[in-house]
Parts: C-alpha cells; sequence; structure tokens
C-alpha cells in the first residue's frame, strides 16, 4: 500500500500493513472493542483509516465506512442510530462532527483520530490519536507473544465485516451488512472469470462509503495482493493518479463521462495541430471500435492507422490521464453512455461495465474482454445465478449475496426471497446469456397521457452532452416532458470564452441566453431519437449544480427525485405553468453546514425544434 | 508525444531531485552518451575533429563559464585568459616531465588561483564594473603572454602541445584525443548537472538573487563568489588545456584573445544561462553555425545560385549568423535552453497545449 | 468603463494562469477583487495594465476593452496614457529618488510644467504625509508611507483607473484605514479604482462590488453588500470576523462550491 | 611590337604549364584549398591575393591546365578563427587537396602541426613562421619567398647601400605593432645591429594600430636617420600618416610588405611620395604573365573580380603564389608521375629552380633545405602613382637569417617532443 502524503508516497510493506493492523486491533481491544461491534470509519481515504476498517474486521467487529462530508444528522443514521461506542475520524472536522453527534445521542463513546491538527489540545473524554492506541496495541503486543497469532486466527468467516449502506434514492439508506464469506465468494468469482490479476496496483480514491471502493481497496486488495495508492488528497486525485499509473481502474460512469468532458476541453483549447491530430485519429478509432464491437473486419490501412495513431494520440492521452498501464477498467453503478464508452475504448483503454448492488457485494455480471457489447452488461459471474421474473425484474442468486438489511426485515423480506435477490430493475437477458439492464422498476413512469417512459434512460442520453452535467427529466403524470438542467461548468465555461460570452460565475453563466441556445440544442438533439408524446418541450437551466449536501442527489450522485420535486417545486410549476421565468427561494446548505435560502430569477425557454 | 509521465512517482524526498526522472529523458541521456562514446566509429575523421571535438571542448568551456554566469550570477569577460593559463601551464608542466594527468589538474589549479586572485580583485565591484574588471585580466594575462617568450614560445610565439599519455596510452590520433576531450566533458557535465542539486548550487542561486538576502540566510555571498570564480576558473583552465592538446595541438595568443572571451560568453547566453544543455547548444551555435552557414553559401554559391563575388559571398554567412543570434534572442531572450525547454513542454503536455494545475 | 471579456492568460506558453475572466469597473466605480494566494488576481491586473510581458505571460484570448477599445495590444505607458494606473504589489517606489522626484518621474508624458506643479500639490493634498517626508530618499520611508508614494506616483499620470495591488500588505491596521480612507476619497473624486486584497473584510467595506476568483476562474461576483453576507465568503476569507477567536482555528478540509 | 610580346608571354606560360588543348580536361582535376580571412583582420589583402590566385587558375585552365589536368581552387571564408581554419583544412584534406593556403598567420599556425603530421603542403608567402624556411624541420611548409626575418635583412641591405656600407653611427628606429608579428624581425635587427655598427632602438604601438602617437613622439626624440615601419593593414596607413606629421623624410621610411598602394592613396598618392617598401613581388601589368591573364581571363569576362586591381601588389603575389604552384606541380607530373599527391608535389615545389614566372619573381629556387626559395627580394618606391624598383632583386644577410632559422627550428622541434 502506498499513501501519498506532502508530496512524496510512503510505502508500506505488507508486514508493516499487518504490524499497523495489529497494533490498532490490540490498541482497540483494550480500548474495550468488542467482537460483533461497529466500528465508524468517517474521512477521506487514508491508509490509517483503512488500517482501522481491518483491525475491526480482526476483532471480530466491522468497519462501518461513512462520507467525510456527511453532516452530523445522515451521520446519526450511518451509526447506527448513534449506537456505535467507537469511531475513528480523519481530522478536526470529523471528530467535532462525532462530538455533536454525541452530544446528541451519548454515542460513540471512543474517538480515534488520525490526524491531530487541531484536536491535540481537545479534552474530550474519550478521545484518543490513533498514534496513542497503536502505541498501546504494540505494548501489549510485546508483552504477550500469543496474542498477534491469536489476534490474526480470530475472525470467522461467518462474521459480519462491514456496513455498508443502499444509496437511498427514495428514502434512508438501508443498512447491508456483508460477511467476510460474502466477500470473498464475490471476489473469489470475480477472479475466477479474469476480472483481478494478483498483485494489480489500484488507486483508491473513492469515498470510503462506497461498497465500490470497500471491495476494490480492502476485499479485493487484501485477497488479490493489490498495490493500493491513496492519493494526497480529492483534489489532487487526477495528478496523483497519474503518478500511480494503475493496473486496475474503476470509476462510475459519472466520473468517465467527468473525464471525457474534461479531455474535450482540453483538446478544444489545445493548439490547432494537436486538435487535428486528436480529432482526426480518434475518429478513426472510433470508427474501429464501433466495427470490431460489431464484429465487422478491421482493414489494413485502419489498422496501421490505429497504430500510428497509438504513437501520436492515443498512448500519449492515456498516460496523461494516468491509464497507459491500466489494463483493466470498470465502471458500474448506473449505465454509462454509449459515447463516453466508446471513447476510451476506442483511446485503448480495455473499459468494461459490470453490474452488481452493494447487497450482491458489488459483483453480479460483467462483460468480459471477448464479447463486449454496447447496451448489455455481460454476463452473470461464475457462481451467480441471475434470471428474470416475470416483472421483467432482474432476480440474483449466490453466495456473495447477502442476508438481509439491518434492522428492517421488511425491507429484506421484499428483497430476498427464497435466497434469490430481487434487484429492483428491470432487465432482460439476451439468448447469450448477457445481461441488459434496462433501469430501475419503480422508475417507469407514465406522462398523463399514459405514455410509459423511465426517465433515467433519457436523462442519461442527455448527460451525452458534454455541456450538461446533470439533468431531471420531469413528466409523470404531466402533459409533456420537461427538464431541468445543470450545465457543465468546464466545458460551458470554455464554449463561453471561444464564443465571446462573458460571464463570472456559474449562476450567471447559466442564465445567458446564448448557454439557453447551446442547451436547447442538446436537448433538440436527444429529441430526435424520442417518440412524439415524450419529446422534451421546456427546461431550465438551474443556477447551481445538484449537490448531495442539499439532498438532491446521493453521495454516489443519484439523483432524488423527491427532493428535487421539493426543492424546485416553483420551477416545475412555472415549466408547466408556460411562465417564461420563475423567481424562486431554494433551499441551500453552505459548506459550513448552515443553511439558507437563494432567491434567484430563472429563465424557461422552450426546446423547440 | 514521446513523454510518458505515468507511473512516476517518489517514495523518498531525495528521490523527488533525481536528475531525470521522466524516462524519455533518460533514454534521451542515455543515447547521447552512447553516440558520443560511439562517434569514432559512426562519424568521418572530418566531422570528429573538426565538428564534434571542438564542440565538446567549448561546451566544457561554456559550462564552466555558466557555472560563473548563469549560476551565480556574476559576468566574467576575460574567460579566455583563464583558459590560456590552462593551456600554457599545462603545456609547460608536462614539458617538464609530468603526466598528462598530473599536469592538467596543475594546469586548472594555475587557472583557478590566477582566476581567484582576479576574482577577489573583481568582486569588491558588481554589475558593469566587474565586466571592466575582467576584462582588465583578459587584457593583463594577453599582454603576458605575447610578451614573455618563456611562456610563448620563443620568436614565433607557438608553442607545440608535446605528445602526451594518458593512463599510460599514448594519445595519438583524432580517436584517442576526442575520447579525452569527451572525458573531460562528461566529467564536468555531471559536476554542473549536480551543482543544482546541492547547497553549492542553491547557495549559488541565493546570491545570484540576491546577495544581501542570501546573506540574511547565513550565505556569505563573498565566500560563494569566489567558490565560483575558482570554480569556473578551473574548469576553464581545464578545457584550454584540452583545446591546446586534443585539438589545436599548437598554442597562440590569438587563440586566447579577446574575441574568444566574447565568443564564451556569446555561447552562454545565446545558450542560456544556468543550463546545462544550453551551454551545449550555446558552444554548437556559436562555434558550428558559422562554419555550417559558410559551408551552406559556398555550396549554394558552386550551385551557380548566389552569382556574386568571394568578397560579398564570405560576408554573407556573416550576415545569416549575426540575424540568426539575434533572431534566436528576440524570439527566445532566455536562450536556446529555453527554446529547447519550450519544445520540451509542447510535448510533454501533448496531446493538450496547456500544463494540468 | 473597464471590461475584461472571457480573458485567458497563459505564462511560459504553457501554464494556464487564469480563464475565462470577465471583470467590469464602471466609471468611477469600485470593485474588489479577492481571492486566495496564487488565485490569479495580480495576473489578471496585469494584463489590464500590459506588464505580463516581462513575466512571460500572454493574453491568449479574450479581450480588454477600456472606455470602449481595445487595448489588449497597446504597450504598459500607451496604456497609461489612456488612463489605467497600475500600483504594484511590494511598493515598488524608486528607493533612490526622493518622494518629490517619485512623484515628477511619473510625469514624462506631461510637457506642462504647471500642471505638474498642481497635480502634486494634488497628491500631497491626499497624502499629507508625504509633503511631511519631502526631502527623504523613498527607501528610508516607512513601509505606509511606501505605499502612499505608490499611489501618489500614480495619480500623477490623473487616472481613470486606478489599480492597486495588495495595498494593505504588511501594514499596520491603522494605516490599511488610512489608506483605505484615501481610497475612498478618491473614488467619490471621480477615479475608478479595482482593488485586489486579500484582506476582504475592508475590500468589502469600501467596494460597490466584487469579484471572487478562484484557481484563475472568477467563481462568484456580485454587490459587496451581498458577498460581504455569503456565509461562504464569511468562512473562507472573512475568517467569521469576531466570532472565533484564533484558538478555534479549525484545520477542516472545506469543499468550496461558491453558492451565489 | 605590343602584340609580340603579348605572343611571347602566352608561349611561356604555356611552356611552364607544358601542356596541349587536346589533352585538357579528361584527367582529374588538381584540387588546392584556400581557407582565407575576407571578412575579420586580413581583408586589407585576401580579396586582391585571391583574385590573383583564382585568374590565375583560370588562365592556366583556359590553356589546358597543367598537363592535362585543370585546377581547381576551393575558397572559404575562415573570418581568422583557427577552429574555422581548422575545419576548412580536414574538409580540403577529405576533397583531396594537395595544397593548402591559408594567409594568416593565426590559422597557419593553428593548422602547421595537423598539415606537418598529414603531410600536406602549406604555402605561406611572405607571411607565417620565418623558420618554415627550414625544409628538414617542415617539410611541408613551404613559404616560397623572403619570409619576415629575409625581409628585415633586404630593408637594412637597402639603407647600408645607401649609406655607402657606412652605418656606424646612424640611427635605426623600428615602429612596430605590439604582437608576435611585431616583435617577430627584432632578433634580426639586433644582430645586425652588432654586425653593422648602426644604432638601432624600436618603438610598439598597441594593437590594432588606430593610435600610434606615443610611439612616434617617442620616436621624434630618437631622431633617427632611417625608419623601418613593421604592422599590416589599417595600422599601416596610420603609421605613414603620424611619419608624416612628425616630419619624418618618406624616402627614408620603409616597410614591411604590406604596404599597398591602397595604403598610399588612402593617405593621398602625392603625399606619400617616395616612401619605400620590400617588394618580393614585381608590381603592375606590365607583365608577360599579368598581360595573359587581361588577355585570357579579364577580357573574355571570366575575371574573379574587379578589373581595376588586376596588376595590383596583393593580385600580383597572390598570381605568383599560383605560378609557384603551377610549376612545382609541372614538375611533379613531369618526373613522380601521374597522379598528383601531396608528396609528389612536395618533391615537385622542391624542384623548383630559378623559376622567375616571366619576371614577376626574383630567380627561386627551392630545396628540401632551403623552402625560402633563395631569399631574393628589393625594395621599392612609391612615385606617387606607381611603385618603382629602387635595388634589384638580391638575397641579403642570408647566413643571419639561417643562423636564426636554424635555432628556431630546433626550438620547434624539441618542443613537440
Amino acid at each position: 500500500m502506498r499513501e501519498r502524503d506532502l508530496g512524496i508516497w510512503r510505502e508500506y510493506t505488507w508486514r508493516q500493513y499487518l504490524d499497523e493492523v495489529l497494533a490498532l486491533a490490540a490498541g482497540l481491544e483494550a480500548l474495550g472493542f468488542t467482537a460483533g461491534e461497529p466500528l465508524v470509519i468517517i474521512g477521506d481515504n487514508r491508509a490509517r483509516l483503512y488500517f482501522a476498517m481491518v483491525a475491526a474486521m480482526m476483532l471480530r467487529g466491522f468497519a462501518s465506512p461513512v462520507y467525510p462530508e456527511m453532516p452530523p444528522d445522515e451521520l446519526e443514521h450511518f451509526s447506527r442510530g448513534g449506537r456505535a461506542r467507537f469511531a475513528v475520524a480523519e481530522d478536526q472536522e470529523q471528530v467535532d462532527k462525532l462530538l455533536e453527534l454525541r452530544a446528541r445521542s451519548g454515542a460513540p463513546e471512543h474517538i480515534v483520530y488520525d490526524d491531530p491538527r487541531g484536536v491535540a489540545g481537545y479534552r474530550a473524554p474519550g478521545l484518543i490519536g490513533y498514534e496513542a492506541v497503536a502505541a498501546m496495541g504494540r505494548r501489549r503486543l510485546d508483552g504477550d507473544p500469543g496474542l498477534a497469532p491469536a489476534l490474526m486466527a480470530r475472525a470467522r468467516p461467518e462474521d459480519a465485516a462491514v456496513l455498508l449502506h443502499s444509496s437511498g434514492t427514495t428514502g434512508q439508506p438501508k443498512g447491508i451488512l456483508l460477511k467476510h464469506r460474502q466477500l470473498i465468494a464475490s471476489v473469489g468469482n470475480a477472479a475466477t472469470a479474469g476480472y483481478f490479476e494478483e498483485g494489480e496496483e489500484y488507486v483508491a480514491y473513492l469515498p470510503i462509503a462506497w461498497a465500490g471502493d470497500f471491495i476494490f481497496s480492502v476485499a479485493a486488495a487484501i485477497a488479490m495482493r493489490f498495490t493500493v495508492d491513496i492519493p494526497e488528497r480529492q483534489e489532487t486525485v487526477m495528478r496523483n493518479l497519474r503518478e500511480a499509473a494503475p493496473t486496475l481502474y474503476f470509476a462510475s460512469a459519472r466520473s468517465w463521462d467527468n473525464l471525457l468532458t474534461r479531455l474535450q476541453v482540453g483538446i478544444a483549447e489545445s493548439t490547432p495541430l494537436k486538435r487535428r491530430l486528436f480529432d482526426y485519429f480518434l475518429e478513426l478509432a472510433i470508427d474501429v471500435e464501433r466495427d470490431r464491437l460489431a464484429g465487422k473486419p478491421i482493414g489494413a490501412w485502419r489498422r496501421l492507422m490505429r497504430a500510428i495513431g497509438e504513437l501520436l494520440v492515443y498512448g500519449p492521452t492515456r498516460d496523461q490521464l494516468g491509464l497507459s498501464r491500466a489494463r483493466r477498467a470498470y465502471t458500474a453503478g448506473e449505465a454509462i453512455g454509449e459515447d463516453t464508452f466508446l471513447f476510451f475504448r476506442a483511446l485503448g483503454v480495455d473499459l468494461k461495465q459490470f453490474y452488481g448492488q452493494t447487497e450482491s457485494s458489488a459483483l453480479t455480471a460483467a462483460q468480459s474482454s471477448d464479447s463486449v457489447r454496447l447496451h448489455t452488461v455481460g454476463r452473470a459471474l461464475p457462481g451467480v445465478e441471475i434470471r428474470i421474473d416475470d416483472n421483467g425484474e432482474i432476480l440474483a442468486r449466490g453466495e456473495n449475496v447477502f442476508d438481509g438489511y439491518v434492522d428492517d426485515p421488511e425491507a429484506t423480506a421484499r428483497t430476498l426471497v427464497d435466497g434469490w435477490l430481487h434487484t429492483g430493475d428491470a432487465g432482460y437477458l439476451e439468448p447469450d446469456g448477457q445481461l441488459v439492464v434496462l433501469g430501475r422498476i419503480g422508475d417507469v413512469v407514465h406522462t398523463r397521457g399514459g405514455e410509459r417512459f423511465i426517465p433515467n434512460y433519457i436523462e442519461n442520453r442527455i448527460k451525452f452532452s458534454q455541456y450538461i452535467r446533470d439533468v431531471a427529466v420531469l413528466g409523470a403524470g404531466r402533459d409533456f416532458l420537461a427538464a431541468i438542467v445543470c450545465i457543465d461548468m468546464e466545458a460551458v465555461g470554455h464554449w463561453a470564452q471561444v464564443n465571446g460570452v462573458a460571464y463570472s460565475s456559474y449562476a450567471e453563466l447559466s442564465q445567458k441566453a446564448e448557454v439557453y441556445s447551446l442547451v436547447a440544442g442538446a436537448l433538440r438533439h436527444v429529441n430526435e431519437v424520442l417518440p412524439p408524446p415524450l419529446k422534451l418541450k421546456r427546461f431550465v437551466n438551474l443556477h447551481k449544480e445538484f449537490d448531495p449536501d442539499d439532498g438532491e442527489v446521493t453521495r454516489t450522485r443519484k439523483l432524488r427525485r423527491n427532493v428535487i420535486e421539493r426543492h424546485f417545486a416553483q420551477v416545475i410549476e412555472a415549466l408547466y405553468a408556460g411562465a417564461t421565468a420563475v423567481e424562486i427561494e431554494a433551499p441551500i446548505t453552505y459548506a459550513t453546514g448552515e443553511t439558507g435560502v437563494l432567491r434567484r430569477t430563472l429563465s424557461i425557454m422552450e426546446v423547440g425544434s | 508525444m514521446f513523454y510518458r509521465l505515468a507511473g512516476i512517482r517518489h517514495t523518498r524526498y531525495a528521490a523527488d531531485r533525481q536528475l531525470w526522472p521522466v524516462p524519455v529523458d533518460r533514454a534521451q541521456i542515455a543515447a547521447l552518451t552512447a553516440f558520443a562514446a560511439a562517434a569514432p566509429l559512426l562519424l568521418s575523421n572530418l566531422y570528429l575533429g573538426s565538428y564534434l571535438l571542438p564542440w565538446i571542448i567549448w561546451s566544457t568551456a561554456a559550462l564552466g563559464l555558466n557555472l560563473l554566469m548563469g549560476w551565480a550570477g556574476q559576468i566574467h569577460l576575460g574567460y579566455a585568459a583563464v583558459m590560456a593559463i590552462g593551456a600554457y601551464s599545462t603545456i609547460h608542466i608536462v614539458r617538464a616531465g609530468l603526466p598528462f594527468e598530473l599536469a592538467i589538474i596543475g594546469g586548472g589549479l594555475l587557472s583557478a588561483v590566477i582566476g581567484l586572485v582576479f576574482g577577489f580583485a573583481a568582486l569588491r565591484v558588481k554589475g558593469l564594473y566587474l565586466a571592466i574588471s575582467t576584462l582588465a585580466m583578459q587584457y593583463l594575462v594577453d599582454w603576458i603572454v605575447s610578451h614573455v617568450q618563456a611562456i610563448s614560445g620563443g620568436s614565433q610565439a607557438t608553442l607545440q602541445a608535446p605528445a602526451f599519455r594518458v593512463l599510460g596510452l599514448p594519445v595519438a590520433g583524432d580517436m584517442m584525443r576526442y575520447y579525452v576531450a569527451l572525458a573531460v566533458c562528461l566529467v564536468v557535465t555531471s559536476f554542473l548537472l549536480n551543482v543544482g542539486r546541492t547547497s553549492f548550487g542553491r547557495a549559488l542561486a541565493a546570491v545570484r538573487e540576491k546577495d544581501f538576502a542570501a546573506a540574511i540566510v547565513g550565505v556569505d555571498p563573498f565566500y560563494f563568489k569566489l567558490l565560483a570564480f575558482w570554480c569556473s576558473s578551473f574548469v576553464g583552465g581545464i578545457a584550454g588545456a584540452v583545446l591546446a592538446f586534443c585539438y589545436y595541438r599548437a598554442v597562440t595568443p590569438e587563440q586566447f584573445n579577446l574575441d574568444v572571451s566574447i565568443q564564451a560568453v556569446a555561447m552562454v547566453i545565446v545558450g542560456g544561462l544556468g543550463s546545462v544543455i544550453g551551454s551545449y547548444l550555446g558552444a554548437a551555435l556559436v562555434l558550428l553555425a558559422p562554419i555550417m552557414l559558410n559551408n551552406l553559401v559556398a555550396a549554394l554559391a558552386r550551385a551557380g545560385a548566389l552569382p556574386m563575388s568571394e568578397e560579398v559571398l564570405s560576408h554573407i554567412p556573416l550576415i545569416l549568423y549575426g540575424g540568426l543570434i539575434v533572431g534566436f534572442l528576440l524570439f527566445e531572450p532566455l536562450g536556446l535552453a529555453k527554446v529547447y525547454d519550450n519544445l520540451r513542454n509542447y510535448f510533454l503536455v501533448w496531446p493538450f497545449r496547456h500544463a494540468r494545475r | 468603463m473597464l471590461s475584461l471579456g472571457n480573458v485567458e492568460v497563459v505564462y511560459d506558453r504553457v501554464f494556464l494562469a487564469v480563464k475565462g475572466v470577465s471583470i467590469e469597473v464602471s466609471e468611477g466605480g469600485m470593485v474588489a477583487l479577492l481571492g486566495a494566494n496564487g488565485a490569479g488576481k495580480s495576473t489578471t491586473l496585469k494584463a489590464i495594465s500590459g506588464l505580463l510581458m516581462p513575466e512571460r505571460g500572454e493574453v491568449t484570448r479574450g479581450e480588454v476593452r477600456f472606455n470602449g477599445r481595445d487595448v489588449a495590444h497597446l504597450s504598459p505607458p500607451e496604456r497609461v496614457r489612456l488612463g489605467i494606473a497600475h500600483v504594484l504589489e511590494g511598493r515598488r517606489v524608486f528607493e533612490h529618488l526622493t518622494p518629490d522626484e517619485n512623484l515628477i518621474a511619473a510625469t514624462s508624458m506631461h510637457r506642462d510644467r504647471r500642471r505638474i506643479a498642481e497635480l502634486r500639490e494634488k497628491v500631497y493634498g491626499y497624502f499629507p504625509r508625504l509633503k511631511e517626508r519631502l526631502s527623504t530618499k523613498a527607501g528610508y520611508l516607512s513601509g505606509g508611507e511606501q505605499q502612499m508614494l505608490a499611489i501618489g506616483r500614480a495619480l500623477m499620470i490623473e487616472p481613470k483607473l486606478l489599480m492597486l495591488d495588495e495595498p494593505s500588505l504588511g501594514l499596520a491596521p491603522y494605516l490599511v484605514d488610512e489608506i483605505f480612507a484615501i481610497l475612498e476619497q478618491l473614488n467619490r473624486d471621480g477615479v475608478g479604482i479595482l482593488l485586489v486584497e486579500q484582506n476582504a473584510a475592508a475590500a468589502l467595506d469600501i467596494a460597490s462590488d466584487a469579484y471572487l476568483i478562484e484557481n484563475g476562474r472568477i467563481v462568484m461576483s456580485g454587490a459587496a453588500g451581498t458577498l460581504k453576507e455569503n456565509p461562504d465568503i464569511q468562512e473562507f476569507y472573512l475568517g467569521r470576523a469576531g466570532r472565533k477567536d484564533y484558538h478555534a482555528v479549525k484545520h477542516y478540509r472545506r469543499r468550496k462550491r461558491w453558492l451565489a | 611590337m605590343r602584340r609580340t610580346l603579348t605572343g611571347l608571354a602566352l608561349a611561356t606560360v604555356l611552356s611552364a604549364a607544358a601542356l596541349g588543348p587536346a589533352a585538357a580536361q579528361d584527367k582529374a582535376p588538381i584540387k588546392l584549398g584556400t581557407a582565407l580571412d575576407f571578412t575579420a583582420v586580413y581583408t586589407f589583402v585576401t580579396a586582391e591575393y585571391s583574385q590573383g590566385q583564382r585568374d590565375y587558375a583560370s588562365l592556366l585552365n583556359a590553356k589546358g591546365g597543367i598537363k592535362g589536368h585543370s585546377v581547381e581552387i576551393m575558397v572559404v571564408d575562415t573570418g581568422n578563427q583557427p577552429q574555422r581554419g581548422i575545419e576548412a583544412y580536414e574538409r580540403f584534406k577529405n576533397e583531396g587537396a594537395v595544397l593548402v593556403d591559408f594567409l594568416s598567420t593565426p590559422v597557419s599556425r593553428a593548422v602547421v602541426p595537423r598539415a606537418l603530421a598529414d603531410g600536406m603542403n602549406v604555402i605561406t608567402l611572405f607571411h607565417g613562421r620565418s623558420d618554415a624556411a627550414d625544409g628538414t624541420v617542415f617539410p611541408t611548409i613551404f613559404p616560397m619567398t623572403p619570409a619576415y626575418w629575409s625581409q628585415a635583412t633586404a630593408i637594412v641591405k637597402y639603407i647600408d647601400d645607401q649609406e655607402k656600407g657606412d652605418l656606424k653611427g646612424k640611427k635605426i628606429a623600428l615602429v612596430m605593432i605590439d604582437s608576435p608579428f611585431g616583435r617577430e624581425p627584432l632578433p634580426v635587427f639586433e644582430e645586425l645591429c652588432k654586425r653593422l655598427g648602426y644604432e638601432f632602438s624600436a618603438f610598439p604601438y598597441p594593437s590594432p594600430g588606430n593610435e600610434q602617437s606615443s610611439a612616434w613622439t617617442q620616436l621624434r626624440r630618437f631622431k633617427p636617420d632611417w625608419t623601418i615601419i613593421w604592422g599590416a593593414g589599417g595600422g599601416q596607413s596610420v603609421s605613414v600618416r603620424d611619419a608624416i606629421s612628425n616630419g619624418i623624410p618618406l624616402d627614408r621610411l620603409a616597410s614591411v610588405i604590406w604596404l599597398s598602394e591602397t595604403d598610399a592613396n588612402i593617405i593621398g598618392a602625392g603625399q606619400t611620395k617616395g616612401i619605400l617598401r620590400f617588394e618580393g613581388v614585381a608590381y603592375g601589368k606590365d607583365l608577360p604573365v599579368i598581360q595573359a591573364i587581361e588577355q585570357e581571363v579579364v577580357a573574355k569576362g571570366k575575371g574573379a573580380g574587379p578589373a581595376e586591381k588586376v596588376g595590383g601588389t596583393y593580385y600580383n603575389i597572390g598570381v605568383a603564389s599560383m605560378a609557384l604552384f603551377g610549376e612545382g606541380a609541372r614538375l611533379a607530373l613531369e618526373k613522380e608521375g601521374e597522379p598528383l599527391t601531396p608528396a609528389k608535389l612536395k618533391k615537385g615545389l622542391e624542384s623548383i629552380k630559378d623559376f622567375t614566372a616571366d619576371g614577376l619573381l626574383p630567380p627561386v629556387t627551392i630545396t628540401g633545405e632551403d623552402h625560402q626559395g633563395g631569399g631574393r627580394g628589393r625594395i621599392a618606391a612609391w612615385d606617387g602613382s606607381k611603385w618603382v624598383p629602387k635595388s634589384a632583386w638580391a638575397p641579403a644577410y642570408q647566413d643571419i637569417v639561417w643562423d636564426l632559422i636554424h635555432k628556431s627550428a630546433e626550438e620547434f622541434k624539441a618542443s613537440s617532443k
């Protein structure tokens, strides 16, 4: 494991890793941590937080990772209603939050902090530095030679390993407790199918509370002996990614989209020669890739040009992104845009999708290198069974499926029937066993005219435009479809610059008439493929992006429609009332956690044709 | 396009300061070194003896001067005199019977000592005054060399470089001379490459940027300026000796006159202050461009493209050469090293335009 | 009066310093440009005054208009003649000249000696302290006096727009007050002011509008009062003046969203 | 009459070249390399010198070359920089040159060690190392004409003749540039001083010679009977001007070879009447060879430079250099056979005997020991429009010169060990 700290990569060998974990485990035990207990872990990706996760498991407890930017209210829910006695915090900010939580609920009793800056002077009971705990543990280990092997032998396959949470698009996130057995099965299935190899290099930058990060950075990393590189800070991920040059790279569909947008903006402002070369060779590569996926033959000339492009464009670009060594690149979580997918594959990144839920330890089905098809997510992994029930819902069964939601037998009963996990996704299986995912079952809605549609599907199409970062499609029970659009600051900003549109902030830029036309164009493009009753008619550009702090999206950036409908009720009314502008008062949460209300006038525009 | 930076990371701060973290740069250096080592096999004697050999020797000299001008921020208009001291004293020491290896060190030391004496006198003053003081050194050494026959070699004022051996091998023929010069050049180059990474180099930079600010952080500017003079003169002396033994094989005062000093300064400025690669590029431009332009114009003239008299014809390269230098400096005031750097940056950020923040 | 449209500045051909910066200063307006170290504030000012060249910078995109005229391709002296005065960061007075000589040095474009005398008197009117130190070498003046001299020197060219780069840097609070009071006075007398400051509280007090620049991009703009009320601005730039003591400075890693 | 004269001249030239027109052009050309300084220090002489060389080569080629071989002169500018001279030298060597010429003391000096090692013939007419006259130590260096030491003795000989062989008590002053070139004749004057009993004093002026007034003021106090000026290029006219203003009679002022009609005209052709100089090659157009060039080359528009320069001092020196080379090459081909190599050319040059190029040169005889060609020269005076010989071609005090040559050559030999 390598952690980038103050400009250099600090390395931990497996031996040091073990020592750290043992020391921490011994220390935590001395503090009273017992089997079956949760250890709340809050912060960014840091080596010590990972050590803490493993230490909890070693003591037969389980880790409960939490998003670092989560406000105390949500935190309370994530720490099992405030019943977790132990917590590990990254820094002062998180410590403060936990102390606030404790003032409210009495727990956690013990707060272990990693970064002592600002915290060292605190006199709260039960607050203790990571180093102090580890030192305590080391003393114990030194005093008792049998302790280390005993600790190592303690954990059982049936023990809970980690408490993760569903994303909670519709309500409170539900707690999902995964056991060692399930995690190992999941990783093992993927390994058998060739998705991981031993000794991969992986960059741990996803939020630690997301199943994806846990599976890759901890479960697979330990099982398959990955080298895990931890970036310095969230802001430096891209740069650190390039330094680390992982062999295995996993990112959400949105991240790939963002990466593509950044690339496109970067190329758009590059020198004409570089730009032309890039455009020419990329178009070529996308053509080649498309034909290859469709099984068409690739001629010698195109092969040659592809090789030249590799030298001139693809190789250097992958290098700039830090993906030059990435033998395996994955995306999951939601459907990735076809353009984005093709683009990166054309660039020579062997990007593949997999499909899974936290409930199934993240890995259910996956594309394999030899049979990547654009609209499927691949076949079921070995050891996993998939079938489609009569409602068109995807069901999955296997060793990797969890045993039920925490403290929610009702939901468990709905989700787990005879060992089959009801994913809540609609889909079908192709004749060759490839799974096609259509969207959330519950997402299928109808217009007033009875026209059936899946907002998420249309939204994904709209988001192919580099200018649109987020969009919410409305229309359930209405006469027509409308959209609330969040522009992409970087791409639209660059576009504005090139086209001489002056602006000085996101809010101002979003309301420019030129930007409205730009967005309308993007929407019209999508309208071309939509049936007439489902064509988008009107839209509004929002003055800000959807933000998890404001509750409009989940921490994994999935839309929370009910929140959006509540926050922007005035906007939605205006959209359907035919107004050309709307004055809104939207609630807002500042970085400090303070809330306020913003008053703004937003224009509304017809998409037109 | 050529630069692949992914996967370059450092696990220790020391590693962060390594010379060439980028694999392409390392490969480039390795290729150049390999080429330099194999040059006698690859190049005809003409190119080896009349281009490559003087180029590496002058690069060595330019590096020495650059240490003083680029790193320590001092000016020196008498660098040819320093080289002359090294050349003459080495020849005299070899004639006295000492081995070449010792003699060249002796020549370097003598240059360094005399350079230091002038440094002492000169460093009481700064900037333009320093330029004039070093100019005085040039005139003084010129005068002494050409008037003291014991130094300059009798009434013909020409001193043959005696036959010599290095490490027991007789140095005869272009190839051996080339290797001797190359070895010296490599040693000096690696010294200068590492200067920037040492406390010495940082002290010099501090003195260059603001000498009183340097004093405030405990760097004695006077001491470090002198040290810079000392080192620079030592390198200059050695380069002078190599020039005399390996290239001219005979020394006359004209080989080290003021013109030569100016040429050395031009090499450093055109190449780029404080840059190792700049010293090489500067030496190449100042030394080789006139020759190449000359040959180019001569070739054109032979092909009948330039119907004019020999006298006019021979001035065309001069005009081109002047234009070239002015052009380069207008285009890139920080010298050829910066041109190289720009080019490198262009490819470093490929296919983008800007470096990522 | 001054309008920057999508200005992009690149240093050394590859280092992008500011991108898409648009700023408006109205006739006689007082605008503050806020931002952290290295955000691109000084670069923006230099793009306006034309001082990028010596630092190998270049305006690669966008336009700089002054009174409707594109000045992006004019030399710094030409821009000064149009009435753009730039007071550099760190008080670059001519140390070996007296304050008086410093002022006169800025009048090379004037032919009219009487006018020069008038201007000088006017400057001394704003800065009576300078008159007291008339014959001392400028290098021996105190930091505050040097700053005043630097502003006074800029005033000698009768600017329509006065740009100041961190005038409060390293000065005692009472001197900052004094200088800011003079700036307000100048503004009332009709000089447009573009003020770059880290001392956001002081700047927002006297400015009518403000822009916030971060990582080379404008992230927020609006009336100074509105910005001052914004909790994010308070958190990151105003330090919650008065609410927290220094013992409570938090080591938080905060995402900045700049909602306005 | 005139017609017969030119006819005769042509005949001699042609016989010297010993050619048959039919045999021309089908044999490999003989290549020479001249790397000259057109742009820096030697600009005063180079253009005319090179013009003379190339015009003579054109003449040879027009008449069928040397035993059927055409002559090709490669011309390159060195800017008086040794490294460029070395580059040119190596290039010439690669191109197969049999002889090279630099007309520059520093460049020649830098190339000499290489040329000796390579066995390449270098001609150094009227300049370069005086001790190179010793063909045993400098086997491939060919001054072929009186070098500086012989020029010094020739001038003193003329003075001695004018003073009827009695120089006792007479004062001779030397005003010279303070450089190795200027100091080179000092041992000769001092040695002759001992023999002839005159009083001698030297007055150096600093290089490059634009400012000499202090030397001349001191010289006036010395009250010399004869004054010798030793410089080159721009410094020469300054010397003459200062001499005039210090009241030195010009018919008692003698110069080293580098004083030409150009210098006289700069100061004023009339004002400089009477001034003396050493001459190793005849001046003017009234020479058969020059006539032949006028007819066969210049008149046919093949001249290498402005026609008015033909017959000038330095032009004729250029012609003389090629005439000597042509004679040497002819002898080499006759005696040693084809093809012409540097080594054969060396032998050919060393076989030149009493060659005058029809009055252009004093009789030149070069041997394996004597590369100076006998050291004959004469003194000429400027009459306001041309140089008029004042003495006959003759060697002077060659014993002294050769003592010095041997001594210096020994030093050289020792030094390269």
